[in-house]
């Protein structure tokens, strides 16, 4: 481990000696940080990475402090949930053409999953991609996709076979977001805004070899997915007193004329919780350091919602006749989302989604339920019918 | 005592629901909520003088119905149910009861205005201010030879008003709102914005020689608050039970789901004892001492039951909302769907008129419950 | 109305007259009492009552203070469950030959429901009952009996056919606890008392005119004795501030000493809770003055468990040091029940139970959710299979 | 820092789990619970002398292990798996901790006696004594000449002392057991019951010449009690998860309920959190300085280890204990099944060494959540 340690550190070393970080381009210097292997330790030589354990990343961020950067909050569902798809389960071209411009911020990505009729039960979504020769022909509607309107690409999970169980026939595509047949329409939020995106797809065609993984198999590509999204949301490392905490603490401390009792035991209590659940990520970052993200991040994940929105809604309360009042409703494009940005009235609504995306609380409860605790399914009506056939 | 509802108050009810439902559906109120914040004027004039709701807690030598605060509670249950933008609460409730309690000629003739709807009125004061902070009153106006300077931060209702109740050294005044300035601000309840209210040398005539109409006011606006929050929770309960019989998932209606069927009967338990509470706040209320007297026997039990109805059902309103929202998934985080004006009204008005913690906090006295000892 | 109210008030006046409670012998008193249709006003007259509206119990209730009266709790499963049964399902003769006794306190009685292998799914007992003649055998294993060691009649749910699916094969009875076969045995609790028996039996002969209702109706005739226990339990008339919360109102306004912020706050908490459950209770009773006992009497047996036990759990954390101790351990009998008597330790202890007995509060939100709220039943694997078929 | 347990950690794990499942299964816990409420003689001396359980704390040089807080740790959340009626907390970690910090050769002598579990000390304090309490000494024993007078209640662990180390006047002495009078009062908690300790001029040795290594005892006291009440939490998760995968009822296993479901991974998700706090006090006292200094750097961020860990685990194995016993329905009601000895462990350590409430009110300071003025 030690050895790695030096080996990483010198690494760094070696590359910045090539590449001044004040000299060069930001995306070249980005493009060479990529080709070094210092993007993402723990992706193999050749795919911006070592070989090395996850936990050495923070050896090479901490090294390349204040050099550029690309931007994290555009290029989330780039970083966080198709490149580990990609990594695990694309063909080595896949690779090789789509991890480095996608780490760079070149190509930005999107998600194409739920559906407004497969929300909870994504498993059931009715986007149908049809073979036609080398080619898939997609239609559907999809809804809560962030970033569509300036992502490249889009990872998406289509039915390719409504004849048998719902998790059978499901096939999953990188999108091509220049493609005939591509729509986006801005959805509105109750914070006012348009974070999100509904994409209609009409007639779409995809080459096969935009297909990930095997026809057919999709369920199980989207899953590793949806843990990345998981651990991507909840997992983040955070410092004691930070993210949601942040903004009423400050409030707190510098505003004593607010501060009541009341407030003061619901304020500890959740002060409380919030230090826990860190540890808990803490600890369960720890156990990842060397593995892929498991079932038990959905238990981050819950908690995290949770305190965001008991924080939030606490800190509007709080601030009385202020939490009375709201930013701007002025409906327009959010370009990058900060759940703990502008005032806490958006907090407070915004929080409310965290709760929803990325897996309701309720499955993920469930996930934890049955995949952590062992405990048995409830009876389903769902498992063995043929999709085209259930009751919608 | 009875926490039931009477047959003349299910008629009232009926009357305020059919006219809301015709004239005021959750798409309707939606629409509105930008182009015109809180504001359905054809609505409240409907309401207010075809229904007669201006009027209802005015004598009926004035004008008025001489009806009590259980019948006002019934029409804000349907207002709460409607997210309905109108002035109820800010003018025929809270300016009246201050008007009601202040006695005198000047106040009597303009409660024969507001009686029948003529006139809307508001009270220029934060709708933020709880009835216990008013010991020391609000410094924000001064009075001086009748001329009023000052300003007063979110006032609810001061957008529809024509007429203010403003509190100023000391005394209550009366002015035409023609004569303030008022500005509405950006609000997080669409459908009741607040507005700030500025008087500059503004001409007022004084129609209470003290605060104490201001109290009972702040007091009534409270307890039948929670009526509003009671019903604003009824419809959030209603729409979710609807949307989960309806909502398929893995196969099967979303309320079928245990977990979804249990989180539902404690959100119904809640919202029975928040009925039962603000039943109990308003029948209290009505069994009050009429206008003019001081607080003479059972005002400790009014006290007690308007604080333990705010205490409960500003929390359950926005439980009931955020189990709304969640139960709905995406749905409900859309602008589209009309639950967000309820969130964002049952969140404002656990802010309105003292915090669940303020009332909470008056309980220590009320309930002798005694706070800790100094360390 | 008024006039009803009069008529009572006359009916105890002209009752009194004839009968000086300090000169008539209790059990005498009571008798009469009964006679008088002055024992429960809403039964018919001659079985204890008037006729008149149940709320008209009250006035009478009232104007007998200070007369012998009967033991409330020795015989509450009698007055709570078993005669709104009888009154409900039985015949002419069984009215009048168990109503009385069961009134006056001459013949206490428990229940027979609850099985080792059936609780929250009481359908699902196994106690078999036989026909023999103009006799039935009864052959198996109750618990959580109350009283049953100085019962004289016991209500009793049994299997009289195994072959049907388990809501249809059951029957209600009467069951004579002197009959040969009957064993009772105490049951020890976590409080160290034995509240509760378990209770055996074997080849207990039952004649037929000790059944309740008709062969196979036992289900529906246990509903209605359920829905009168949750009533009795929840729904008892409170005062404000009474029951647990008196206890700990009282510890905190006699001992300024143990008071904290932490606690203060929870305690106000938990006394508007405790004041909305009263309301909530006092506003169904009223709705309930005329009427029988529907699916919302869940709902306060529900919140008043919930009640106890945060209360009896806060006094114990504030009392500290004195939280440490218990008063008693001795394994006994105890022959009455007081959820809000003995020490902080006890009433923790025992209040653990209000949310098992009388049907857990898990059961009583299904109730809720399916019966007052109209949610979908789950998916049952239970409903059209014969009992005797059934997995467990 | 790591929150993750070691090899090392892991090995004292299974030897002390090996010996507890073979010497002290729920049921001979139970049985002991009245016959020798809070004793099993043998069963400690195999885990204090044979696992060497007894001087985990205590210096290499003195005849200890020279481990950490961690290791103990791991010892109190097999020890609270077991509700092991044995005085580790109370010997091993929080009179041998005081006698550690006093230093000097009076109490080094005794900690060469405790580290080969030749002799069981307690300190004579309340359980309920908060680690914050202690800016006012405890009074209740005063010294003069070497002779102790007074009495302290409330003492767990004093039954199985030979030991006693009391605060009095001031300082710290070391008294022989046999010389007081130990009482047992009847104990909510049947495995760890307290008694009232008396002395009556009493002789007793000077081991600490004032009060701070009593406040590092309480401290490491509290901090490692989260460890038990951990192990406590997730013996009562596993055992409910195996009652409901085996119990059935409508002919399906009642862990197949979707409510039941969701509060099982709400109640795993608090011990996981659970787990995680009492990982970051125990490490947090690992990295103390060591005996004999006063409260140097870091001493702020043990204190706030502390103060999180008990804040939350409290709560947490009594919200694990009640959970399986409603889970265990009537079952769980009954005497003869073990669960209840670990309710009334987890009420009991609820109040043991501050309250979660003390423990968030010292948070108030420790994380700068100033009160609110005084009004």
């Amino acid at each position: 481990m030690t050895v790695d340690e030096t080996a990483v550190e010198e690494r760094v070393r070696a590359f910045l000696a090539r590449h001044d970080p004040a000299a060069t381009p930001p995306l070249d210097f980005l493009r060479a940080r990529f080709d070094a292997g210092l993007a993402w330790v723990h992706f193999p030589e050749g795919l911006g990475g070592l070989g090395a354990p996850r936990e050495l990343q923070s050896v090479v961020e901490r090294a390349l402090t204040g050099t550029p950067q690309h931007d994290v909050g555009r290029l989330a569902i780039g970083l966080g949930m198709a490149a580990p798809t990609i990594l695990a389960f694309g063909t080595e071209e896949q690779k090789r053409r789509f991890l480095r411009p996608l780490w760079t911020g070149e190509e930005v990505w999107c998600q194409l999953f739920s559906e407004p009729g497969a929300g909870s039960d994504l498993a059931t979504l009715a986007t149908r991609a049809v073979r036609d020769g080398d080619e898939w022909v997609v239609d559907g509607q999809k809804v809560w996709t962030s970033g569509a309107h300036f992502a490249r690409w889009a990872i998406l999970v289509a039915r390719t076979d409504p004849d048998v169980p719902k998790h059978q026939g499901l096939t999953y595509f990188v999108c091509d977001m220049r493609a005939p047949g591509v729509e986006v329409r801005p959805l509105r939020q109750i914070t006012g805004e348009a974070e999100f995106n509904e994409v209609f797809l009409t007639g779409v065609r995809l080459p096969d070899d935009l297909r990930l993984g095997a026809v057919g198999d999709g369920w199980r590509v989207a899953q590793a997915t949806l843990m990345n999204e998981r651990v991507a949301i909840g997992g983040a490392p955070g410092r004691r007193g930070g993210g949601m905490l942040a903004e009423i603490t400050e409030t707190w401390r510098n505003r004593p004329e607010l501060r009541t009792h009341d407030l003061h035991r619901r304020l500890l209590d959740l002060w409380v919780e919030a230090e826990v659940t860190r540890l808990a990520g803490a600890r369960l970052r720890e156990q990842l350091a060397a593995g892929a993200p498991g079932p038990e991040g959905s238990g981050v994940k819950l908690a995290f919602a949770r305190l965001n929105q008991a924080l939030s809604g606490l800190e509007v309360e709080m601030r009385r006749e202020e939490g009375l009042l709201y930013d701007d409703w002025t409906f327009r494009r959010s370009e990058s989302v900060d759940f703990f940005g502008r005032g806490p009235g958006y907090r407070y609504l915004r929080a409310k989604g965290n709760s929803i995306e990325g897996g309701t609380s309720e499955i993920l409860r469930n996930i934890i339920a049955e995949r952590v605790l062992g405990l048995p399914a409830e009876p389903r009506a769902d498992k063995n019918v043929p999709w085209k056939d259930l009751p919608r | 005592m009875t926490l039931l509802y009477s047959e003349v108050e299910e008629e009232l009810r009926a009357a305020v629901r059919d006219l809301l439902a015709d004239r005021c559906p959750p798409a309707a109120v939606l629409a509105g909520a930008e182009s015109a914040p809180g504001r359905d004027a054809e609505l409240w004039k409907a309401l207010a003088r075809d229904i007669g709701a201006a009027g209802l807690l005015i004598p009926e030598d004035l004008g008025g119905a001489g009806a009590s605060a259980r019948e006002a509670a019934v029409v804000l249950e349907e207002l709460g149910r409607a997210v309905a933008p109108v002035p109820f609460l800010t003018s025929a409730v809270m300016a009246t009861w201050a008007l009601v309690r202040c006695g005198g000629d000047a106040a009597r003739e303009l409660l024969g205005e507001l009686a029948v709807g003529e006139t809307t009125a508001a009270l220029a004061v934060s709708l933020a201010t709880s009835p216990y902070a008013l010991s020391t009153p609000p410094a924000a106006v001064r009075a001086e030879a009748g001329r009023l300077t000052g300003r007063v931060t979110a006032v609810a209702g001061a957008d529809a008003a024509d007429l203010l109740i403003v509190p100023a050294s000391g005394a209550l005044y009366a002015v035409d709102a023609a004569d303030a300035v008022v500005e509405v601000v950006t609000s997080l309840d669409l459908t009741r914005p607040v507005a700030m209210v500025t008087f500059d040398g503004t001409p007022g005539r004084p129609v209470g020689a003290d605060l104490a109409p201001l109290r009972a006011a702040l007091a009534m606006g409270a307890g039948l608050l929670a009526s509003e929050q009671l019903g604003l929770a009824e419809w959030c309960l209603a729409t979710t039970l609807a949307h989960v019989k309806e909502r398929h998932q893995f196969a099967r209606p979303i309320g079928s789901f245990q977990a979804l069927k249990h989180r539902l009967a404690d959100l119904w338990m809640e919202i029975v004892q928040a009925r039962a509470a603000a039943r109990g706040a308003a029948d209290a209320l009505a069994r009050t001492p009429g206008a003019g007297a001081a607080d003479e026997g059972g005002a400790g039990e009014v006290a007690l039951a308007v604080a333990v109805a705010q205490a409960w059902c500003g929390t359950a309103a926005v439980h009931a909302a955020e189990e709304c929202l969640q139960l709905h998934g995406g749905i409900g985080m859309t602008w589209e769907h009309p639950l967000h004006l309820y969130l964002k009204r049952a969140k404002a008005d656990e802010i309105a008129l003292g915090t669940p913690g303020d009332h909470r906090d008056a309980l220590a006295d009320l309930a002798d419950l005694p706070a800790p000892l100094p360390a």
